[in-house]
């Protein structure tokens, strides 16, 4: 561990993982032995260093600065007359801890080091180019996490409402049904509704125009009526001829001629 | 084998050993048919001659009766193919390898098991492409299945994600699924 | 590599020549790699002793000056690749970007490998800072995968390493990894 001869400043903290990865840099550089608890050590090279950031102006994450508050907590132990008895003797001491963690950091970061050594599939090693694709048993390609991302690429990629594509598909194969479907519910309720209240209870905005030209081509055939009281007001709906009366074979004929045209 | 010259002393041609090692890595890994010109781009600091007989060197080396696999001089350039001999075994191989579900499998998975019960149209709708044969497909290999019919007009079917789904992707229910708020909550 | 049989006179080591030429077009035919008892299956009249003298055989010949494919044991298997020799050469005709990792996914893979299961506050525990990205971009390479949650309140979602990470860092299994207690430079 020998000091490093680079003024403190010139590392910034963006070059640091994180207040542990800079309390390790500090450790290593001031060789600090961390199993004799030197505290008050480290913590004064933390606040130090942090020192030389602020007159730099360079800006703190939250996380350094409650580090700083912790090695200040954990110095003013050390420098605390000791108590002649300890008050519990199961407390662990806060100083212990801190060290614990700073060495099990230490572990994963040299774990991380030996990782970093191994020989990488796609840096240093390579496969064949894949083969052909097999026949056997199913292999999902992603896993749970995996399947929710995708879902949310797909809803950021469908936020654009409805894909008019789909509009002249859905008139061709629903208007007759979508039609009879708004009679039924009239009929169900004594004959009279309101045009807006139905078309926004219907699910989607592809179905709400299949059914308002259902409404529009009713009206043509004389099978419902429309009223208006005054301007802006509801618009009523009521049905004027008999269930036997209404043959949806008239709607899907008006559907084969908007094809045609 | 596609090349005729014959090297009894692999070594004794005079080409680098590096030089053969380095042209059998890139065959191996290309797949595809290299042409000598691609070989001696990738091989800046060799002779496209030395090249030549390094190909040489590999092709003979290959051909011995305890290697698996042949350089093969086809229309395109040099390849390296596993040897006629194995023929039954590789297709067994082949054939025992996963299958890996296509994108669009994968997406309209995603879309069923978030949104459930979903009918094809919803599917449609996020996807913006027709999924029927995707949904179909899905089916059949059991990852979804029909859950009943929404009622509005067309009844369409429902579908839902099986157990098979769960099995697939190692979940015991569907509540494991991570959720949207999850994954936003590992954007910050 | 992994099997420390030196055989330095190929031939010598009484394993039938072709056997070593068909597993070698085995995982040459794989690409991924294959499990002995998948060797053993697809060559039924060898002994599994045989195919595993051969993988030896085969391996001890791979590592030579002159060859540019090792034998790697890896993920539960044997799997052929490149020499990390030729990595710049092989990198740039396939056009790949070397894979790399930050320091900060360095770090959490090391920590998920070592602990798992772990959740995303034990990993910041460790850390001291948050994670989120790193753990999410980790989940995106499909080097870690939700394996489950943690039955305590608020049911955080765990996480392990995958295949995709053995094979990344050609590990044979998880327990290949090289202990932690070695791994200390602060204790003496």
């Amino acid at each position: 561990m020998e000091a490093t001869v680079e003024p403190a400043w010139t590392v910034h903290t963006e070059v640091f993982e994180g207040p542990l990865d800079l309390l390790l840099y500090l450790v290593q550089r001031d060789g600090i032995d961390l199993k004799r608890l030197q505290v008050a050590r480290i913590a004064d090279a933390y606040l130090e260093f942090l020192d030389h950031m602020r007159d730099m102006n360079l800006s703190l994450a939250g996380e350094y600065l409650v580090m700083a508050a912790t090695l200040v907590h954990l110095k003013s132990l050390e420098l605390l007359p000791r108590l002649p008895t300890p008050v519990d003797e199961d407390a662990p001491d806060p100083r212990e801890e801190f060290a614990r963690q700073l060495q099990s950091y230490a572990r994963y970061r040299e774990a991380a080091d030996q990782l970093e050594r191994r020989p990488w599939l796609g840096r240093d090693q390579f496969t064949r180019a894949e083969p052909e694709s097999g026949e056997g048993e199913l292999d999902a390609g992603l896993d749970a996490f995996g399947l929710l991302e995708l879902y949310r690429e797909l809803l950021a990629a469908s936020e654009a409402p409805e894909p008019e594509v789909t509009f002249a598909h859905e008139v061709r194969l629903d208007l007759g049904t979508a039609a009879m479907a708004l009679l039924d519910s009239l009929r169900a309720h004594g004959g009279h509704g309101e045009l807006t209240a139905l078309l926004s209870s219907l699910p989607n905005r592809a179905q709400r125009v299949v059914t308002f030209i259902g409404v529009l081509e009713m009206l043509r055939l004389g099978w419902i009526a429309l009223e208006q009281r005054f301007h802006l007001a509801p618009i009523e709906l009521s049905v004027v001829v008999p269930p036997e009366v209404s043959d949806p074979r008239a709607l899907s004929g008006w559907v084969e001629e908007a094809e045609a045209g | 084998m596609s090349d005729e010259t014959v090297l009894p002393f692999p070594g004794a041609s005079g080409v680098p050993p590096k030089l053969v090692a380095a042209v059998e890595a890139l065959l191996f890994a290309a797949g595809a048919p290299l042409r000598l010109d691609a070989l001696a781009s990738l091989l800046p600091d060799a002779h496209p001659d030395d090249i030549r007989a390094a190909l040489g060197v590999l092709g003979a080396r290959c051909g011995q009766e305890d290697r698996g696999i042949v350089l093969t001089e086809v229309a395109g350039g040099w390849q390296l193919r596993t040897d006629a001999r194995f023929a039954s075994e590789v297709a067994q191989l082949l054939r025992a390898k996963p299958v890996k579900l296509s994108r669009a499998a994968q997406e309209v998975l995603a879309i069923v098991a978030y949104e459930q019960p979903v009918t094809k149209q919803d599917v449609d709708h996020v996807r913006g492409v027709d999924s029927g044969a995707t949904v179909k497909n899905l089916l059949q290999r059991g990852l979804i299945r029909v859950s009943g019919r929404r009622e509005i007009p067309g009844r369409p079917l429902e579908y839902r994600t099986t157990r098979a789904f769960l099995q697939l992707l190692s979940l015991s229910e569907l509540s494991d699924l991570p959720t949207l708020e999850e994954a936003s909550q590992l954007d910050e």
